[in-house]
């Protein structure tokens, strides 16, 4: 049914005015959807739009921006930004590509139950299973306190305690999302010809060599692909830290992105909490642009 | 013994040896293998499925109170009811909940489907002007946290007087939809040999005809996980619905499950579970029936 | 059916890739093939006669009618492609329907239609199958089928046969060229393969580079190549192109070829003069005497019908054919010489011929 | 099939002119064309800012006939206040016909939500929070000044303590409908005789706290506190009673003060040095369980979730004030908070004048004297009103539990009313959450910290001059920036092309 084959380039470069007509959903979405929201982001982020000026907010130029810069907060932030997305990404992209390469091998049985069972944790929604984890990692009562009381470990305070904070959360992303990237490396690891692999056993490559020779070179600019969108994602990914510990105990788990919702939602300062997303933003543009400029990544778009 | 053999017999006899061993060595590194590929399966398996199994059992049970769980209780046993269940669907309108989340992700599950079928057809196969600029677009506004657009978002709308409508909840989430589903679908397309469309055309279809009857075919697996994806969306969003439905006809069941969880004067731990299991069973149903769409409907082959 | 022109047709993708000024005329019925190597042109002009690409430049006619801008479902043209295209949702009796459907044909007619049409391809049983559980062969029945079922006023082909195996594709090659007397549709086929244009053209067109190189029947394109591109592409194993030299010298006109004299009767050269040449010889041609070229046998071919030998000339390899073996044993060393009745003589610079069959070619380049 | 042939060579004849090549600068017209939609999107900005309606005509219609409709929003909390709510509104609709309310329930009317709808110029006519939430909104211009439209006498029916909880810089701007606060619960099971003293409370809850570490189930805890779950509420009854206070007259923040670095302290050692409190507690609801569960003596709460605790603890469950510190003499003073109606500015919600007026019969109907004793009655909400509470206290002589209430509101302080509250909020889980971290902070830099941090978020958002935007010079700015950054990135991409 899917015949794949190498796409035809199209030579045919005149450029189609029609073909406007056929993406206009997608500009107006990027116009009023997109752009505008972005561009009034921006636009608060100058401005003094808070609680004390509600009606009546100005221009103040840069003034948040320096605000945010003179203030002890950030350098915690970025940095817990940083862990929470290097921390989330290093465990669930490995650990995707390494369950696909596992359902990948020939002659092995199952597949198909352990994939509909790998279904769980993307199939449901998930703020559901966010609580359902707060629940489970309860100090008391708590189902996973209570399982290491069996093994005579003490209760640890999963979620209230800066020690273990980041990492439940790491923890309980990595449990959402390693079944969405074991799906998408299936998908890429089913794209390599059978014949590569006998090939490279004919070769007498062993399985650890048939990874670094065969499978990651002819796949390295999806696995960058994969990966660069993973961290991207995971870096703006709001209701993890937000619903299980709310930025606690302490700032030790806030996020640039809930540090935002925090600035403009608690204490009423919108244009704070703007100009916090506006600087996520560009530490992730410049993320993305070197990145590209080494990876190649974009290349997979076209 | 050892004069019994001369030296060339030996030499012989030691690789008919080896030759031996070395055979049932390497049946055992295979039979290893696969002990320890399904060892790490069922370990990642049980991870996934355990908190599922966890909510699940509680649903069934009538403890009022985290605290009051113990072990036990993971296990089936006779104190199990349906009452949690009962509770919700018959003491709110749980049905109304259901129905206005279905209208609001069918209509833009189909309108965003729809949308994007046309452009990711046109990004893919018609020569769009600054085509590879608006593919970086798209992707790079993922980068841009919804915290920063839920305020804009709702002063357009409500210019627009769309707040506490369906309308003013389709637009937006079949918007979302466009954007990622367009991404999507353009790529499953770009692997798509071009001569079946120009096939077509031979045969007598225009481009468009050529483009929405054989390729909108061929591209089913991506299309269906594009709408999967695209339903997953609203169902499940609370942030969006909660801003702009304040009206409790229109309530959706994130709002409902909200609703009945921070309602009642204190949080009914099996209410709660059992929401989560009647609003995870259809999505979870929706993934399973579609399961080998998922996997084929990713395009990043290796060609690309 | 249907007859085609194709006048200064050229399309540019820059670069110096596309097709520059073709012309060519296809008679009513005929089957014409265009042949070269792979990013020849010769797929792109296939494409602006079926209106997939459009043409910058130049105009086009089917049947008198200028079809230069048409879209392809307004030409009246069907096409079979090389991976034959065939829409995997469809059983092999819609798509064999599908054209037909477009036209708003009647059920009843397109049934009717599409049985007549997959009887005679004898793919009658495999109706309701999809083309996923049909083989190879089957495929390229009901692409041709898809193709033939509308009547068009004239049939594309895309290297139809690159995608079966040798036993099968010959089968079909003579399947083809049934076919196409009984619906006597005009036809233009594009390959690669000079054994499938030599076999089933009426006249063949060589492209290089975008450009027409030669158009001739395809016994004029073994026997008189326009120039080297041709006398090396048509031909298997390859013609014999060696560097050689023409003297004037003592009124005699003699070709020096790796250090040999070779007398050369009627070519035109002025006395004292000297000309760079390339000699080029067929294997065939390619004899073993007690003098000439010094050549060291290195392989040995035997396909059955004919030996193929393989001889050293410095770094030089000369294929030599007979229908027997010269006796000769591997290592051995011996005296090769052309056949002067056909040997051929290429311009060193424009690599035009320029002397064949014992005799200056018309109009040949003259500058030395 | 000639049919379409002779179409064909119509559109022949039209179009015999061989077409032109490759036309690049078609491109750059193309990303311009593009850039320019954006930049449509971008003047969005420039026209979707919704203006409120113009200055209000002073003059309140006496009565209406014409019919009005109100939208309201927070009818209360699901239960006795929403039951009771309905009823009163079915009231309403009858005596006044020609108003039709449209109301949404409390629990997706959140303040993030009306601050939204009061910027768009959305916000419902009436709106129903907490006299600080109202005060910040009032101070933001979202809510109207209600002092001309209410008349003395019906001001002077309230008690004092609540008029000044819903009165900023002189103006009235909402009519509360209860008064709360919390106090001390305790299980008679546990503990026989309310502790009058800190050292009392102390003293019961280590003899109660049984803490066996090995299953959870068997612990008993005397005083269960989770620092960090509470935004503060329940903490700032604590500030008095080692002489401390929020904030000063001056309303600026003291929160560094050596007095409420002690009352964090004496509520941090709870949990570290008295071991009567179990660590890792997220959220109030684990210390209800405790305590529903027989597992706790002690609970902090309000008199809003009695009705849950005398479910699970029938007759054992009891009240009393919290117990005065005998180092200081002090009593902890809870913030006696209030909940009230408030009418929106038509600024926020475009109001009219007769809405005004529908508005404040609706309000007024809804805090009347017979609301308010359903509301006690169904409900448990303290009233507000000084004829409802003579009714509550008449009614509630014999019961021990409203006993407990009135001692407790002996010793109470007023609720800050004013903005600057907002950052006391969160600032307080942020700073004083950090406490968790079992013993590697101490109390005095960490109330430093929350101080600072208040401090500065104060500053940061009332000292920032505010100038009009010039929307030509700004607009023109952002296109620009748009058009280049569009421009850049066209021709970045396709720069890369070529390789």
């Amino acid at each position: 049914m899917t015949e794949r084959a190498m796409p035809i380039k199209n030579n045919n470069r005149r450029i189609d005015f029609k073909s406007l007509l056929w993406i206009l959903p997608v500009l107006i979405v990027l116009a009023f959807l997109d752009f505008y929201p972005i561009l009034e982001g921006i636009y608060f982020s100058l401005t003094d739009f808070n609680q004390f000026h509600f009606f009546n907010y100005g221009f103040v130029g840069f003034a948040n921006y320096s605000y945010i810069f003179g203030s002890p907060e950030l350098r915690t932030v970025i940095a817990n930004t940083l862990v929470w997305s290097v921390g989330s990404t290093v465990v669930m992209v490995p650990a995707g590509f390494m369950l696909a390469l596992i359902m990948n091998q020939k002659n092995l049985r199952g597949k198909y139950i352990y994939r509909s069972l790998y279904l769980f944790p993307w199939a449901f929604p998930a703020f559901l299973t966010i609580l359902v984890w707060s629940n489970m990692l309860a100090y008391n009562g708590g189902v996973v306190n209570d399982l290491l009381g069996l093994v005579g470990i003490s209760s640890i305070a999963w979620l209230t305690s800066p020690t273990y904070a980041m990492f439940s959360i790491i923890f309980v992303n990595f449990w959402l999302s390693f079944p969405y990237y074991t799906f998408v490396y299936t998908s890429a690891v089913q794209s390599i010809p059978n014949e590569l692999y006998e090939a490279a056993e004919m070769d007498g490559y062993g399985s650890l060599r048939t990874l670094t020779r065969v499978t990651l070179p002819l796949l390295k600019r999806q696995v960058a692909f994969i990966t660069i969108f993973g961290f991207i994602f995971t870096w703006n990914n709001f209701y993890v830290p937000f619903l299980l510990t709310g930025g606690g105990p302490g700032i030790s788990t806030q996020i640039l992105i809930t540090y935002s919702y925090l600035e403009a939602f608690s204490y009423s300062n919108y244009a704070l909490g703007a100009a916090y997303a506006i600087i996520s933003i560009l530490i992730l543009l410049v993320f993305v642009i070197v990145t590209n400029h080494y990876t190649k990544m974009m290349s997979i778009l076209y | 013994m050892e004069n019994k053999y001369s030296k060339k017999e030996k030499v012989q006899r030691r690789e008919e040896v080896d030759v031996f061993r070395m055979n049932n060595y390497y049946k055992n590194i295979r039979t290893l293998k696969k002990i320890a590929s399904h060892l790490v399966l069922i370990l990642f398996a049980l991870f996934a499925v355990f908190p599922i199994y966890y909510v699940v059992i509680t649903s069934l049970n009538s403890i009022g109170s985290l605290s009051a769980s113990s072990l036990a209780d993971l296990l089936p046993n006779t104190k199990m009811t349906l009452v949690n269940y009962s509770q919700i669907i018959f003491q709110h309108p749980f049905f109304i909940w259901l129905r206005n989340t279905l209208i609001l992700t069918v209509a833009s599950t189909f309108i965003g489907v729809m949308l994007s079928i046309t452009s990711g057809l046109a990004m893919s196969r018609l020569n769009v002007p600054a085509k590879r600029m608006l593919l970086y677009m798209l992707l790079i506004l993922s980068l841009f946290p919804f915290t920063m657009m839920v305020i804009p978002f709702y002063f357009m709308f409500s210019n627009f007087h769309l707040l506490n409508t369906y309308l003013g909840l389709i637009i937006p989430y079949s918007a979302g939809a466009v954007i990622y589903s367009t991404y999507l679908i353009k790529n499953y397309v770009d692997g798509l040999p071009t001569s079946y469309e120009e096939a077509a055309q031979m045969d007598g279809l225009s481009k468009a005809g050529a483009l929405f009857r054989i390729l909108v075919p061929m591209a089913r697996p991506v299309i269906v996980f594009a709408a999967v994806l695209a339903f997953m969306g609203p169902y499940t969003d609370y942030a969006l619905a909660g801003q702009f439905i304040s009206s409790p006809s229109l309530y959706t069941l994130a709002i409902g499950m909200y609703y009945v969880s921070q309602g009642s004067i204190t949080m009914n731990y099996g209410t709660y579970a059992a929401f989560s299991v009647l609003m995870g069973i259809p999505i979870f149903i929706l993934f399973f029936v579609f399961q080998k769409y998922l996997v084929s409907g990713f395009s990043l082959s290796m060609y690309k | 059916m249907g007859s085609l022109s194709l006048q200064n047709i050229g399309r540019n993708f820059g670069k110096n890739k596309g097709v520059f000024d073709v012309n060519f005329e296809v008679e009513n019925g005929e089957f014409f093939v265009i042949l070269g190597p792979s990013g020849c042109g010769k797929t792109t002009t296939l494409r602006i006669i079926a209106g997939l690409e459009t043409a910058d430049t130049g105009h086009m006619f089917l049947d008198d009618r200028e079809i230069t801008n048409f879209p392809p479902r307004m030409r009246n043209i069907a096409m079979v492609f090389q991976n034959y295209a065939l829409y995997p949702f469809m059983t092999v009796k819609q798509n064999i329907q599908f054209p037909l459907k477009i036209m708003k044909m009647s059920k009843a007619d397109q049934d009717a239609k599409a049985e007549e049409v997959a009887k005679m391809l004898g793919i009658d049983d495999l109706m309701e199958r999809k083309p996923g559980e049909i083989s190879g062969g089957q495929r390229q029945r009901v692409a041709l089928g898809r193709a033939l079922v509308r009547e068009p006023a004239l049939f594309l082909m895309d290297e139809p046969l690159s995608n079966l195996d040798a036993k099968l594709r010959t089968q079909m090659r003579v399947e083809l060229k049934r076919l196409q007397r009984e619906f006597n549709t005009t036809t233009v086929y594009v390959t690669h393969d000079q054994v499938e244009a030599t076999t089933l053209a009426d006249r063949a067109c060589i492209m290089n580079g975008g450009r027409v190189v030669q158009l001739e029947g395809p016994l004029e394109l073994y026997n008189s190549p326009a120039d080297t591109f041709v006398a090396t592409f048509v031909g298997d194993p390859p013609m014999n192109m060696i560097p050689a030299k023409v003297k004037a010298a003592n009124n005699e006109v003699m070709l020096e070829v790796l250090g040999q004299l070779i007398p050369l009767k009627n070519f035109t050269i002025e006395e004292g003069q000297e000309r760079e040449v390339k000699l080029g010889v067929r294997p065939e041609d390619t004899l073993v005497g007690d003098q000439g070229i010094e050549a060291n046998l290195a392989v040995i071919q035997n396909v059955g019908k004919s030996v193929y030998e393989y001889f050293k000339v410095g770094d030089l390899t000369i294929v030599k054919q007979d229908t027997k073996n010269s006796g000769l044993v591997i290592g051995q060393n011996c005296y090769l010489f052309p056949d002067p009745a056909k040997l051929m003589l290429f311009d060193e610079a424009s690599g035009k011929l320029i002397y064949k069959g014992g005799k200056m070619v018309k109009n040949a380049p003259t500058t030395a | 099939m000639s049919n379409s042939k002779k179409d064909a060579s119509k559109e022949a004849k039209s179009r015999l002119l061989p077409k032109h090549g490759n036309v690049f600068w078609l491109k750059g017209f193309a990303v311009v064309a593009v850039t320019a939609l954006f930049i449509l999107g971008g003047f969005v900005v420039l026209f979707s800012h919704p203006q409120g309606s113009g200055p209000l005509s002073t003059s309140v219609p006496a009565t209406s006939s014409n019919s009005v409709t109100i939208t309201v929003w927070g009818s209360g909390s699901p239960g006795g206040e929403q039951h009771v709510f309905n009823s009163t509104l079915a009231y309403f609709e009858a005596q006044y016909p020609n108003i039709t309310v449209q109301d949404s329930p409390a629990i997706n009317v959140a303040s993030t939500n009306f601050a939204s709808a009061a910027h768009a110029g959305n916000a419902p006519d009436v709106y129903r929070d907490t006299s600080d939430n109202a005060g910040a909104l009032y101070a933001s211009g979202s809510v109207l000044n209600l002092s001309s439209y209410l008349n003395q006498s019906f001001v002077n029916s309230f008690t004092t303590g609540t008029i000044k909880d819903w009165t900023l810089n002189g103006a009235l701007y909402g009519v509360p409908v209860n008064t709360n606060g919390v106090g001390l619960y305790y299980n008679m099971k546990l503990v026989k005789t309310p502790p009058k003293t800190v050292y009392q409370m102390l003293q019961d809850a280590a003899n109660v706290t049984k803490n066996t570490t090995s299953t959870t189930n068997t612990s008993v805890w005397g005083m269960p506190y989770g620092l960090g779950t509470n935004y503060g509420y329940r903490a700032a009854a604590w500030f008095p009673a080692f002489g401390g206070q929020i904030f000063n007259s001056q309303e600026v923040p003291v929160l560094n003060s050596s007095q409420d670095t002690s009352a964090v302290s004496f509520l941090y050692n709870l949990t570290y040095v008295k071991n009567v409190s179990p660590k890792g507690l997220t959220s109030m609801a684990q210390e209800q369980q405790l305590f529903e569960t027989n597992r706790s003596a002690f609970i902090i709460d309000g008199p809003w979730d009695q009705s849950l605790y005398t479910s699970y603890l029938g007759s054992n469950l009891n009240v009393t004030a919290l117990p005065y510190d005998n180092a200081t003499g002090h009593y902890p003073a809870p913030i006696w908070g209030s909940i009230g109606y408030f009418i929106t500015s038509p600024q926020a919600s475009g109001i009219t004048s007769s809405q005004i007026w529908a508005s404040l019969k609706f309000i007024q109907f809804e805090t009347n004297l017979t609301a308010q004793k359903n509301l006690f009655t169904k409900a448990g909400d303290f009233p507000s009103l000084k004829a409802a509470g003579a009714f509550a206290a008449n009614q509630t002589a014999s019961d021990p539990l409203a006993a407990g209430w009135i001692a407790q509101e002996a010793h109470t302080q007023i609720q800050p009313n004013f903005p600057q509250m907002n950052f006391y909020w969160s600032n307080f889980h942020t700073y004083v959450g950090n406490l968790y971290d079992n013993g590697t902070h101490n109390v005095s830099s960490v109330m430093q910290a929350f101080q600072n941090a208040v401090v500065s978020q104060i500053n940061q958002e009332t000292a920032t001059p505010a100038a009009p935007v010039n929307w030509t010079l700004y607009g023109g700015i952002i296109a620009a920036v748009v058009i280049v950054a569009g421009v850049g990135a066209f021709f970045y991409t396709s720069r890369k092309k070529k390789n």
